[in-house]
């Protein structure tokens, strides 16, 4: 079997996305890892639903004793460590930065995209119900939406396909996903396949993929 | 006469809860900003046929385990709950909630979190509804008005109130006014002004004018109840810090 | 590399504003929370046809006199106020807004205060609209959809946003978190979240990390430019002390 | 000419509305005067638009060198003191705290009220213009509305009219009147007189009143 990105490479790339000066919201899972990539020196202020922005990194299984503290958590529920400038605020405000437009970035996770850009990923498969959270309000507002994911299911279903088959988180909301295979951005034409893991070809990626990808004229390979 | 919201116990602070009631209570992913003991002293109290409303349905499992709003699913105490994490993240372990809901014994009211914290503050803010971007051409919108202003879709949303709000914060002043600690704030102070009857489980009470009143989170008048917790739950915590980093120093 | 928003000078802080700008601005009834130096830069600067968002249009006179947004209408820089005490309480000193205002030169939106917070709110909240219980049967009636909940009337009403905000407080630190320092505070918060640019006027600035996270109540993100205010304006105020009186002790 | 009430007088007496735990609103004018006759020891809690709780008295001529301070202000713009336990908040809270029922008992000057319970105070009279302000919430959201004012205008017009002839603050939202000769309610079948100025009759009240009075069994002398 060809290699794949690691979940780790997925965030690197991602962190790529990031500016100075961006107001960043990671979801759980892959997404938590990007801000582990993003460059030393580059001020992205990170915001959790629960009502913070300007925190630190999650805290490692070293620092528990000395800093691990229950009213300092992200939206996974992982403790962060606190850093100078950073701000708490009450639910209501957290979401009025979302609903208002603050959010540069949301990463989240996907279990399906459409060639439309909808993103399904808040219903548990197979268990017939879902947690909602938070994602439905950052995946509609954010102005930009990356999806983390592999690029097929374990068992190696579509997860990149014509029509989502399960509940909607948003329609018509991704901006790009990058998965283990490949960083594609969803635009008006459709989907197109901007950069490629090292050693698979567009036929190979195309065949993990159900819409038809447009490959674009500086199709490269991705860089971490 | 100073109006005396202090009480000595829980179980006194929850005393006049009854049947049928509907309970908001502050609640994320772990036991940060959920007042536990409240829901303890509740769960003891015995009312029954509740309408609970909190980000979670209690026991999701995403961090410790401890004895949070579950227990009032495990005891079937609860008739419906608007939540939107209602679930727990393992499959394996499925919440008290997540069986009475796939039973049809607990009715659920699944909800955009943005949506339940801005349906909470419009409770309290006496507003009756609202129009919000959130779940268009999703399940959200079924049987809900849609309506377009400058081109973009919306839903109509109605407001949320409570005839109790169980909030946790770090300290309260005699009046009532309340500080939260990082991010127990969370839903606590919008709960505290979208209920009848505010109880507010803290960790300190000083008195009127120990709390600098440019810093206060949640004024006095929302709350009716002050409990101080007096047991050590054992959770990581640095109660003797708050979490101000300077520039090049350390915490 | 960390964004820098502090602007050495007001006349820099407003010289992009262009002609036919929305700009709300901090402001009630006296000279508390008035970023007056912005608008003094602002009335050099001779940005016209702006439209602006503030509870009153300037020069009402209840308290000190003082260049307020007064010296905008004077010089009929703007198309529009809206506002919700936009005339002067004498009616023998009628405000340079007054008599513009009757004379149709300016166009005034007269909105209830409660209405204009919310719509302003709102706007910083991605909220299109809301209902409120507040004008039903009165003259803020004319022209809104009236709509009946659990039994009560209440109208439609809009959200504001704003090109720039204009905002005055007590502190910002190097990110932009704001601290205000008694009623100071008032349109100032919630316009900061309203408007694309919000430029901050402000007694000190300090390092990040020298607010206390908790007590925070702009976050940085909602602050684009900062300046410190270096005159003194001579109006009563005691800035080495806020507001915290102990129980029994002096302030 | 008769002897009424003064303004002071007035004040005093909607003074004795307030109870423990009270949230009080207080406009300009009148209602201003109500906290100077609140009994010491009431526990009184003032509320004012500009965002504060629990603030203390409008500060004297004699404290201004030491306490008057532009950031520390009620309604009307006077300098107030500040008090143990007093908050801040921003307008929106502010509001949220009237539209959500939350003060007991608001004071405000009258220009004109129906015997349907409706208020006209905003309106300058003969200005053909008018400043709401936060008047119009009040009106509408407090549990009690409570006018304070001279029986008639200074040039005799009546105040206590059957129709507002100037435009409203609020229909249907007045609890009780007291003027400088009565103190009367409003209720479903009409107005009430309850309380008397002293020396006056009830004939002499009707007669400066333009809705016919409903006689209070317990009709009493205004008692301050």
């Amino acid at each position: 079997m060809k290699e794949r990105l690691s979940r780790e490479a997925i965030a690197m790339r991602i962190a790529r996305e990031c500016f100075d000066g961006a107001i960043v919201n990671l979801g759980i899972g892959i997404p938590t890892l990007v801000s582990s990539f993003v460059p030393e020196g580059m001020q992205v202020t990170y915001h959790t639903e629960n009502g913070a922005l300007g925190f630190g990194p999650v805290i490692t299984p070293d620092e528990f004793e000395e800093k691990a503290d229950i009213d300092l958590t992200n939206a996974g529920g992982q403790y962060v460590s606190p850093l100078p400038g950073m701000c708490f605020f009450h639910h209501a405000d957290s979401f009025a930065i979302i609903r208002g437009g603050r959010i540069d970035i949301t990463v989240l996770g996907v279990l399906e995209v459409s060639e439309k850009g909808d993103l399904a990923n808040w219903m548990f498969p197979g268990r017939g119900v879902g947690n909602i959270g938070g994602g439905m309000d950052l995946a509609f507002n954010s102005k930009r939406v990356i999806g983390a994911t592999e690029h097929t299911t374990k068992s190696g279903k579509l997860k990149i396909v014509k029509q989502c088959s399960i509940p909607l988180t948003a329609p018509h909301c991704m901006d790009m996903v990058v998965t283990d295979i490949a960083v594609i951005k969803f635009t008006e034409p459709g989907l197109v396949l901007q950069e490629i893991a090292p050693g698979w070809t567009v036929e190979e990626v195309q065949e993990l993929t159900e819409p038809k990808l447009i490959v674009a004229e500086d199709l490269k390979e991705i860089e971490l | 006469m100073p109006v005396n919201k202090i009480v000595e116990t829980f179980e006194k602070a929850v005393s006049d809860i009854p049947d049928g009631a509907t309970i908001m209570l502050g609640n994320f992913a772990g036991p940060g900003g959920t007042p536990f003991y409240l829901i303890q002293a509740l769960h003891k109290q015995g009312a029954k046929d509740l309408t609970i409303i909190a980000n979670t349905a209690g026991g999701i499992g995403l961090t410790l385990d401890f004895d949070d709003h579950r227990i009032l699913f495990e005891s079937k105490r609860v008739k419906k709950v608007i939540a939107t994490f209602p679930f727990s993240t393992s499959p394996k372990r499925p919440s008290a909630a997540e069986k009475l809901i796939v039973a049809g014994e607990v009715e659920l009211e699944l909800v955009p979190q943005g949506t339940l914290a801005e349906r909470i503050r419009a409770g309290g803010a006496g507003i009756p509804a609202f129009y919000t971007p959130t779940g268009v051409g999703t399940v959200i919108e079924e049987g809900k008005e849609k309506r377009g202003f400058n081109g973009r879709p919306y839903l109509l949303e109605h407001a949320l109130t409570a005839d109790y709000a169980f909030v946790r914060a770090y300290k309260a002043d005699e009046m009532g006014n309340l500080v939260y600690r990082g991010t127990q704030r969370q839903f606590n102070p919008i709960m505290a002004m979208a209920a009848s009857i505010t109880i507010a489980e803290v960790d300190e009470i000083v008195g009127s004018g120990e709390i600098d009143p440019d810093c206060v989170v949640t004024p006095g008048i929302f709350v009716h109840r002050i409990v101080k917790v007096t047991e050590d739950p054992g959770f990581p915590r640095h109660l003797e810090t708050n979490f101000q980093v300077k520039d090049g120093g350390a915490r």
